[in-house]
Parts: structure tokens; C-alpha cells; sequence
């Protein structure tokens, strides 16, 4: 069990997201300059999306699939709501739902790595998981900001704007060119597969861990903004992860899915968004303060998850799924 | 050459197509924009070092006439209250290809 | 028949192009962050001209090469000037001429789409191609300049620096760096090219789908820009691509060209350029609207040739030249 | 600390070589740019979206005496007639690592 | 609306590090960066093409008080002189959402 | 032997080289936008650095390494203060520090150029050469800082921060990028190298071309600089590298490298930092005319090493080691 922690330590992306994170703690002027970060972020969408859609075209659809893709939903409905009131005790209104929204949806990086983790593993997920994650992503949002109105007083503010939220909730970049490519890929098969592979499969691990010794620059230089928020980021950061993916691998045991559809849930479930939701937060709920929720998923929860969750879930899984 | 106002404003970059659609709407002749501004303020530092272009800022500058500066200034309050930022007016004068 | 459209509608660098679309017309925030387009579209120029240059020295010169070269860069004089006539009996002297000369110049996007189109569909065209689409680039800009200057009212605007305009005409950066790969692709032959395949060859159609979802981004923006002017630029737009692709398949018959090589001077006839003349003529003939030219070769013909245009003259040269 | 003119140009990017020719030719002390700019204006919007750089602005800041800001505003004036864009002065004053 | 110093500062951007410190710890309220300049001045051209950033300017806009202003500039006078650069200071007036 | 130079000459990479010269000569509009180059040379530095590791795990350390490694360091500590003196007699002691310090530290580009010629030659170096790359980037930062203070008269310009310059000398990026990706070549070793193989050596060579023509422009644009400094910069350009790389072939020879080995330490000895260096510089000695260090390493002795530098190594290496 240890090995299984330890060979996920010393593999090369999460040996490049260590790598980053120290970059910051000895001032080193290493970056990666922008729009990369966001390119290369694209780049592992499609790149997941696509081979996820070839993988569905491959296998065929049942009624498992459709009540993981339910359950999953479900999950990101629930997950907000039972974080808030928790969150509540401590965090203010705004901050409270900002946090749980931010904890309700999905790291799609988080994703990605657990995906290069269970190859090393020699374990496979379904396809149809990419679109569990496409739809995990957004519902959050709404739930959070109808927390912020339902318990506002009146007269704060400006107004929603739903139609805007909504729209951007199912059509934000990551959910489109998730879905997208995920679509491109069940239409063109195995054919369109072979075609991209060596852009979109031989590449990946390299453009993953290039991403990550980015990720861990980023994610180091938002712990220093969180020292002045006391213990309480710190605490839910760390056992939020695991709490919801334990949630999730529930749900997976219950619908009895496969190990690797079962890490990937429980790695949806336990991962925050640091991308999608932010982004519509500080529109959506700008009373907020972003110094606390993007840190939290980014700084805390994010390598939590890199280094220890992932490793962890899938021992858990293993127990659990073996009974 | 004729005197102008010079509107400047600093806010974060989700609020950009929020400001220019003010902007569109008010018929103002032209403004300008930059963007992946950094900066501080009373929100905390934004270090355009996201993902997400949350944390960018934007500059625009508008150069406008006085009753047209008065308005955006106008406009402008709620949104900065409620999004951050500041909005600088200036006096310049203007040259244009217009102009004559 | 319809195979053929259909085969490529659903081939992934189509099939992204039009995701492109979609997201602008749903509104999605999805970008593909400056300056990364210009990036991807200098890899595929260098792509396109070493792969060019390679087969160019496996190959021999004959005579039916320079013969094709000479036909290009006629077509590329002639073409701007017939469209002038045309264009000027709805649209001013300075617009008719813009649009006359991007027609007259051609879209290396499109070009390398029809690449990979005719690679599925199992031909191959001569290196010697990518020569004739260097060549066919700038006349057009000269052309539509001279256009100008003759018909031109004295003493309007500035003079035009003949000088500038034929450096750049020569020089301008997708020439130089197509001529100058194919150059080094001539040189270094079988034995540079396997160094460089995983480069320039393997990773080549993941870049391009890439590549055409911005293009499907930045053309779907540019259609409300023409919703005002009117239909005159829809009309012309989509019907003289295949009116110049036909003069194009024409010239390819009497030359006795393989059906590879008819086709991609096909494509180079119908397609119309949005990067090289637009830039050159916003400094030579600043009276025109680029808020015309521009869009009608980016958002109507490009769109296009890219769905319709490429199978269209691939069947129309399997009837031709089987005769 | 002494009085100086701001002026600012803002135009097409295509314009730029052409414009710093001109402040060469006239020996400003100097000048600085800002490139990337978006905008709208009579000649509509500049998206800064497309591959060619045509459709980018480029913002111009010089800070120099009142006879340069003079010249430099005659220079520009033809230009920015043919090919759009705004020229603004304003005042300022000035610190610099050569002012003693 | 109150009067405020616009404050600008450009120079090289290996400087920033250093500028925003004092900046810190003289606790202005706020302040932008527009990074990516290039431009010509004593020390010749910068053309920000590269590798290193050396060759890159920095834009930083301070709007403040007159004593903060006059302190900035004092703090920056060393900096320029070693280091190259300017410093503009213009008059304004502020909107901002924390004045009431 | 002229085959050595000219197969180097007419090898993609060089040809790259040029090509961005040439583009600049032609004023042609080409450039790679930024922040491209910035990433392309990471890449290049993690490349090199984790083929480095890979290899170093698969060797064994033995004391020929340690020693190569001393021997490195020493070089460039010796290297800076012997330029200074010869260089002080034509320049100011500002610029002769500053010109000694980029001409004692190494240009990682030029090293990376050398192994794809290597490669192409058929021979190979140890992963040891990237480490020793690594340890003489920054000597030269400290030697040409302390030359300036123990020279420089009492009470001019701020004084030197050692701390901040000791941790950027230690911590740039490039050091710590190439270090790093070699300690996490090292631990992951032949597997980890298996994942990462399509990216970080399949389109090596395609990147570095692109990265050399960039490298080509940038140079060329600098030279229209030094030509206002008469022949000082261009005779010290031209002579110190070839005179350093022999002191490097000298050390090499005096340890018994290996052809490789060897080829690489002259490489490091005779190559001067554009980056690194520079950078350091434009802080610690402002008073140095970056105009000045800077085109000598970047349009001078970059473009000799690349083209005549690193075959002439080669040729001396295999008269010198044979014996
Ligand atoms: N006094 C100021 N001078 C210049 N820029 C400012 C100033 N105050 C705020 N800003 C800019 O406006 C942004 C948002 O300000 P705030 O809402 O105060 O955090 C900051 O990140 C700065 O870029
Ligand atoms: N009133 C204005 N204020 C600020 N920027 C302007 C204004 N008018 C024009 N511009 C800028 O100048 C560019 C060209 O203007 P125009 O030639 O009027 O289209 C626009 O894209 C804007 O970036
Ligand atoms: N008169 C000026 N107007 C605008 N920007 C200037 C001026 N002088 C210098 N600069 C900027 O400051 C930088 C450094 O100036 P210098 O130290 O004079 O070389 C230049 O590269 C310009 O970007
Ligand atoms: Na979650
Ligand atoms: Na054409
Ligand atoms: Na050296």
C-alpha cells in the first residue's frame, strides 16, 4: 500500500508538480509563460474528451452508464448544499456558498492525472466518465448562487442574471470543449483516433507534466494568501477531498462500477473546481472574495488530491470493491 | 485640436463585455483597450497568473466629451462598487482623423 | 457522391472547425489565447513546405513542373483582375479592388485542409504544389494595388511605396517561411525529414484540428460584421470559389495533371486569402473596408471550401480527368 | 520635476514602423509603446482576434516639450487621417534618471 | 470625485520587483501594472524580442494623494538614475467604489 | 573534414538558423510571437535535462564524473577572470566584467545544438554533461559582480544584494529547470523515460529547429547594434570561443573524456549566456551597456559556435584524443 502511495509520488507528473510548487518556496524566476498555461489546459480537454468519446463508440451503451451519468449529476447537486450548511458555521453568506460551489464541481486536471495514474496502474475507465465530469461541472454554480438569493436580504446587489449564468454554466469553455471533443471523437472512431493519436495520446503524459509544473508555481503562490484566513480553509481543504470521494466511491459501489470508473468518480466527487467556477463566482456572487475559494480548491484540496487522494481512493476502492 | 476628457478605468477583465455594452449602448465615438493588466487594490493583489482571467485586469480609456464623461462616470459607479476598481478623468486635448 | 461530403464533414479537422462555429453561436467563452493561432499556423506552413520540399527532391523536374508553376502564378494575375470587373459594378473602386486581389491570392488553411482530405481519401500531390502556392500568394496584392493607383482620381492619399509593397509582397512571412522549409526540405531530403517526422509530420493533423477550431472561432465572429453590407459579399463569397476552382481543375486538365495536383491548384484557385493580403492592403489601400474583404474571405469562402468546396472539385476532377 | 507634454497615439499596428520613423527622424528623447490593444471607433471594432495583426492596436506614449508635441501632432495628422486612430496631449510633469 | 496624482512610471521591467516593493511597504492604496512595453529612450532601443525579459519595459499607473505622489517620486528618483526609465506625474480626478 | 562543416551547415537545425538570419536581412515581417521562444527553450531545458537524468541513472557514478564535474566548475570560475583582463584593456571595467562574466557561463541552446550534431555523427555523452552544463551557468554571475565591487571606486551606485544574487544565480529559471528535470530523469529512470518518450524526444528536433530559427531573428536583429562599436566585440566574439573551447578539449583531454564528453565541455567553455547572464546583469552591474554583452554572445559567438564552433570542436577532438 505504501508502494502504491510512493509510486504515485515519484512519477513524473507529480514529481513536476512538486517540482513547481518548490520553484516558489526557493524564489526561483521560474514560469510558464501566459496564455500557455490556458493553451495547454485546452489541449488536455480535447485530449480527454476525444479519447473518452472513442472509447463510448467502442463499448456500447446501458443502463449502467446512463445511472452513473444520473448518479454523477445528482452528486454535484447535493454535494453544494451539504457543504454550505457545514461551510455556514464558520464562513460568511457569500463566502460559504462560493466555497461549496467551488467544492460541489470538478477539477478536470485532477481528472487528468488520476487518468495517467490508472494507466500506470494498467487499470481502463469508460468513456462515458469524461461525460460524467462535462456534467459535474456547472451545477454547482447555479446551486451556490441560488443559496446567495435565497438567503439574501433583500436590496443587496445587482441583480442575477440567470439566462447569462445558465448559458454559461452548459457552455463555459472547459463543459464545451470537453463535450465537443468527446462528440468529435464518437463520430470519427477509431479512424479519427489513429489519425491524432500521436498529437493527442503520444504527447499527453509530457504536455501533462509541463501543465503541472505549472500548476504546482500556481498553486504554491496562493498558500501565502491563505495563511491570513486562520484554520478553517485548511481543515476543509483537506477533508473535503476525501469525505466526497468516499461519497463517490459509495455511489460507485452501490451502482457496482468497475475499479477505474470508481476512481474516477470518487476523484470527481473529491476535487474542486479552481477554473469554471471561480470564473462565474466573481461575476455571479462578487461579494465573495476570491482570495478564499480559489486558493482553497487550487492551493489546498488540488495537490491534496495529486499527491494523496488519488493513491488513497484507489486503495479504498480496492477494499471496498472486492467484498 | 479640441479639448477631451480622458476617461480612464482599471477593473477586473470578467467585467470588460459588461463595461463595453454600457459603452456601445451610450453611442461614445471610440475607446480603447488594454489588456492583461495586473495590479493592487483594496480587493488583494490580482497576479494574472490564473487559469481562469479572473484575476486580470483590464485598462480602457475612453477620450470623450464632458457631458459624455459625466454619463460613464454615472454608469460606472455601481459596477465599480460592486466589481472593484477605479476610474481616473482627465483633461487632454484631441487630435483625430475626424477632426476638421 | 454524397459519401464524399459526408466523409469529410465528419472527419475530425472539419468536424472541429465547425465546433468552432458552434461556440460562437451559443456564445461559449472558449478562445484559443493569442498569440497561439499565429503559432500553429507558422507550424503548419513549415509542415506543409518541408513535407513539400522532401517530395520535391525525391521527385524529378520536368517540364510539366515549370509548366504548372507558370500556370499558378498566371491564374494569380488573371484571377484579380476578371473578379475587378466583376465587383466593381456593385462595390467602390477601393473595395473591388481588396476583395479582387484576396480572391486573386489564396488560404494556405485551406490548402493544407485539402492535404489532409486527399491523404484519407488515399492520393497524393507533388511537392512542387506547395512552390506554385508560394507563388500564387502575393501577385494578387500587386495587382489590386495597381488597380488603384490607374483608376484613381489624382492626388488622392498618399503615394503608394512600390518598393515596401514588393518586399513585402516577396518577403511577407507566410511566403518566407513556406519557400524557406521547402528550401530545407530540398536540402536535407529523406534523412532530415525522418528526423523531424514525429514534428512535422505526426503531431501535423492534431495541430490542425486545433488550428480550425480558432478558425471556426475568429470566421463565426466575422459573420454579424456582414450581416449589414448587404448580399452582394455573400453572393460573391460562395460563388467564386467554385467558379475560380473550376478554372483551376481547367488549367489542370490541359496540363495533363495527376488528380492530386489538379486538385490543389483547384483549391488554390477557389480559395481567397485573410492573412497575407488583408495585412498588406490595410497599409496600401487603407480606403478599403476591411470590414469587407476580410470577413467575405474568412467567414463565407473559407467556411466553404472547407465543407464543400474540397470534395466538391475532387469529384468534379474524377469526372474530368477520367475522361 | 519639470513640465513636459503626454502625448498618446493610438492606431492600427500596421501604422507603427512607419510612426517610429517619424519620432526617429525627429529625435525624440523618447518614447514607449504598448502593443496588443483592442478598441472601436469610426472605422468600427478591432477584435484582436485575428492572425494577421491587422486588426490589433498599438498605444504610443511620448512625454516631450511642447515644440516636439507640436511637430509630432503635425506628423500624425495625415496618418491618422489615412488610417485611423487618435492622437491625445495632455499635461504632465517629469522625473527622470537624466534630469538633474 | 476627488483630485488625484496619476502617477506613471516606466522602465525596465527586471526593476518592477524592486518598484512594487517600495510601493508595499509605503502602503499606496493601490496601484497597475501593464507589462509587455517597449520603447526608445537614453539607453537605446528595447524591442522586447528577447529571451530573457531584460529587454522588456514595464507600465506601472499609481493614482494618489499629492504627499503620496511626491514620495513615490522621491523613492524612484535613485531607481530611474540607475536604472533607466520615467516618471510622469498628472492631475486628475478619482472615482472610485470606495469613495463615498 | 569540410564534410564535417558542411554536413553540419546543411543539417535542418542550422539551415532553421539561417533561415531566421536571412528573414531579418530580407526585412521580412516572420517572428515567432512571444512568448513562444520563452517556452520552447524550457522545453529544450527539460529535454535535455531529463534525457540527462535518464542517462546519469542508467551509468554508474564513478570518480571520472566527479572530477568532470570539478573541472567544470573550476573552468567557470577561471574563464571569467582571465577574459576580464584582456577585455579591460580595450573596455570600461563595467562592460569588461559584464562581457567576462557572459563569456565564463555557458548557452544552453548552443549545447543542445551540439547533441542533435552529435547524434548525427553517431556518438553520445554522459547525462553527467547536463549537471556540469548546470553548475558553470552561474559562476561567472558572481565572478563578474565581485570584479566590479573590488574595482569600482568607493560610494558609486547601490549596493549588491548577495543574497537575492547568490539564490538567482543558484534558482534561475534555466538552472533550475534543467536540474530539476534531471533529478526527475534520475528517479523515474528507463520507465518514466518509456511515458515521456514522444514528447520529450520525439519532436525534439522539430522543436529546436523552430526554436533556432527564432534564435536566427533575434540574433540578426542585433547585429545592426554592434556595428556602431567598432572591432572589439566582433575580434573577442569571434576568437574567445574557439580558444575557450580548446581550454575545455585541453581539460578533457588531461581526464580522458570520452569523444562526447569531451565535445559537450568544449561546447559549455566556448559558449557565452544570453540569458542567464543578462539577466543577472541588467540588475547587479547596471552600469554595464546591456548593448553590448549581450549582441556579442547572442549575434556573434552563437551563430559561430553553430556553424563553424561546434564541427571544429569536433575535428580538433578527434585529432587530439586519438593521439
Ligand atoms: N490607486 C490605484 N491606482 C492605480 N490602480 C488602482 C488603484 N486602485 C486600484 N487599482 C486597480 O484596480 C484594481 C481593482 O482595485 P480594487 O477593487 O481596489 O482591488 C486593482 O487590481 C488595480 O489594478
Ligand atoms: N474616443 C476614443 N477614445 C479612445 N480610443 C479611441 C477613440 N476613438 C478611437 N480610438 C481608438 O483608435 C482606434 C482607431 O480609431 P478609428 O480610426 O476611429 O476607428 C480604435 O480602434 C480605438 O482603439
Ligand atoms: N520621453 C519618453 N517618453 C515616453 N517613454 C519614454 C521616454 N523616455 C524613456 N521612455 C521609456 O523608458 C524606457 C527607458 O528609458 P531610458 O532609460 O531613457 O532608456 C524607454 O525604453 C522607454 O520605454
Ligand atoms: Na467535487
Ligand atoms: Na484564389
Ligand atoms: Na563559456
Amino acid at each position: 500500500m505504501l508502494d502504491l502511495f510512493l509510486g504515485n509520488f515519484f512519477s513524473a507528473p507529480v514529481l513536476f508538480f512538486v517540482l513547481g510548487m518548490l520553484a516558489v518556496a526557493v524564489r526561483s524566476d521560474l514560469e510558464i509563460p501566459a496564455p500557455m498555461p490556458k493553451l495547454l489546459s485546452l489541449y488536455l480537454l480535447f485530449s480527454i474528451g476525444f479519447h473518452g468519446g472513442v472509447k463510448l463508440e467502442q463499448g456500447d451503451m446501458n443502463l449502467q452508464i446512463v445511472l452513473t451519468l444520473l448518479a454523477a449529476v445528482l452528486l454535484a447537486f447535493i454535494v453544494p448544499v451539504y457543504c454550505f450548511f457545514i461551510l455556514r458555521l464558520k464562513l460568511s453568506l457569500a463566502n460559504a456558498a462560493a466555497v461549496a460551489a467551488a467544492y460541489g464541481s470538478i477539477s478536470a486536471v485532477t481528472f487528468v492525472t488520476a487518468d495517467a495514474f490508472l494507466a500506470s496502474t494498467g487499470k481502463s475507465y469508460g468513456g462515458h466518465m469524461v461525460a460524467a465530469m462535462a456534467l459535474m461541472e456547472s451545477p454547482a454554480i447555479i446551486v451556490g448562487v441560488l443559496i446567495v438569493r435565497l438567503n439574501a436580504s433583500k436590496g443587496g446587489g445587482g441583480k442575477v442574471k440567470w439566462g447569462e449564468l445558465l448559458r454559461e454554466a452548459c457552455f463555459n469553455s472547459s463543459v464545451y470543449i470537453l463535450l465537443g471533443s468527446l462528440l468529435i471523437g464518437l463520430i470519427t472512431g477509431e479512424a479519427g483516433y489513429k489519425d491524432l493519436k500521436p498529437f493527442s495520446d503520444g504527447i499527453f503524459k509530457g504536455v501533462l507534466c509541463f501543465f503541472l509544473l505549472d500548476m504546482g508555481l500556481v498553486s504554491a503562490r496562493r498558500i501565502s494568501g491563505l495563511l491570513e484566513q486562520g484554520w478553517v480553509p485548511w481543515l476543509f481543504g483537506i477533508l473535503a477531498p476525501p469525505i466526497n470521494g468516499m461519497i463517490g466511491i459509495g455511489v460507485a459501489w452501490l451502482l457496482g462500477l468497475s475499479h477505474g470508473d470508481a476512481l474516477m468518480l470518487a476523484v470527481l466527487a473529491g476535487s474542486a473546481s479552481y477554473i469554471a467556477v471561480p470564473a462565474a463566482l466573481r461575476l455571479a456572487i462578487p461579494e465573495a472574495n476570491p482570495g478564499l475559494y480559489l486558493p482553497m480548491a487550487l492551493a489546498i484540496t488540488f495537490p491534496f488530491n495529486i499527491i494523496v487522494g488519488i493513491p488513497l481512493y484507489d486503495v479504498v476502492i480496492s477494499k471496498v470493491l472486492s467484498t | 485640436m479640441k479639448p477631451v476628457k480622458r476617461v480612464e478605468i482599471i477593473t477586473n477583465s470578467v467585467e470588460l463585455q459588461e463595461i463595453e455594452s454600457v459603452l456601445d449602448e451610450m453611442k461614445v465615438s471610440g475607446y480603447s483597450i488594454i489588456p492583461g493588466v495586473t495590479g493592487t487594490g483594496d480587493r488583494g493583489r490580482v497576479e494574472g497568473d490564473e487559469l481562469t482571467g479572473v484575476c486580470t485586469n483590464v485598462y480602457i480609456l475612453i477620450a470623450c466629451s464632458d457631458t459624455e464623461a459625466q454619463k460613464i462616470t454615472e454608469a460606472m459607479e455601481p459596477v465599480l462598487k460592486r466589481f472593484g476598481g477605479i476610474c481616473l478623468i482627465s483633461e487632454a486635448t484631441y487630435l483625430t482623423h475626424s477632426s476638421d
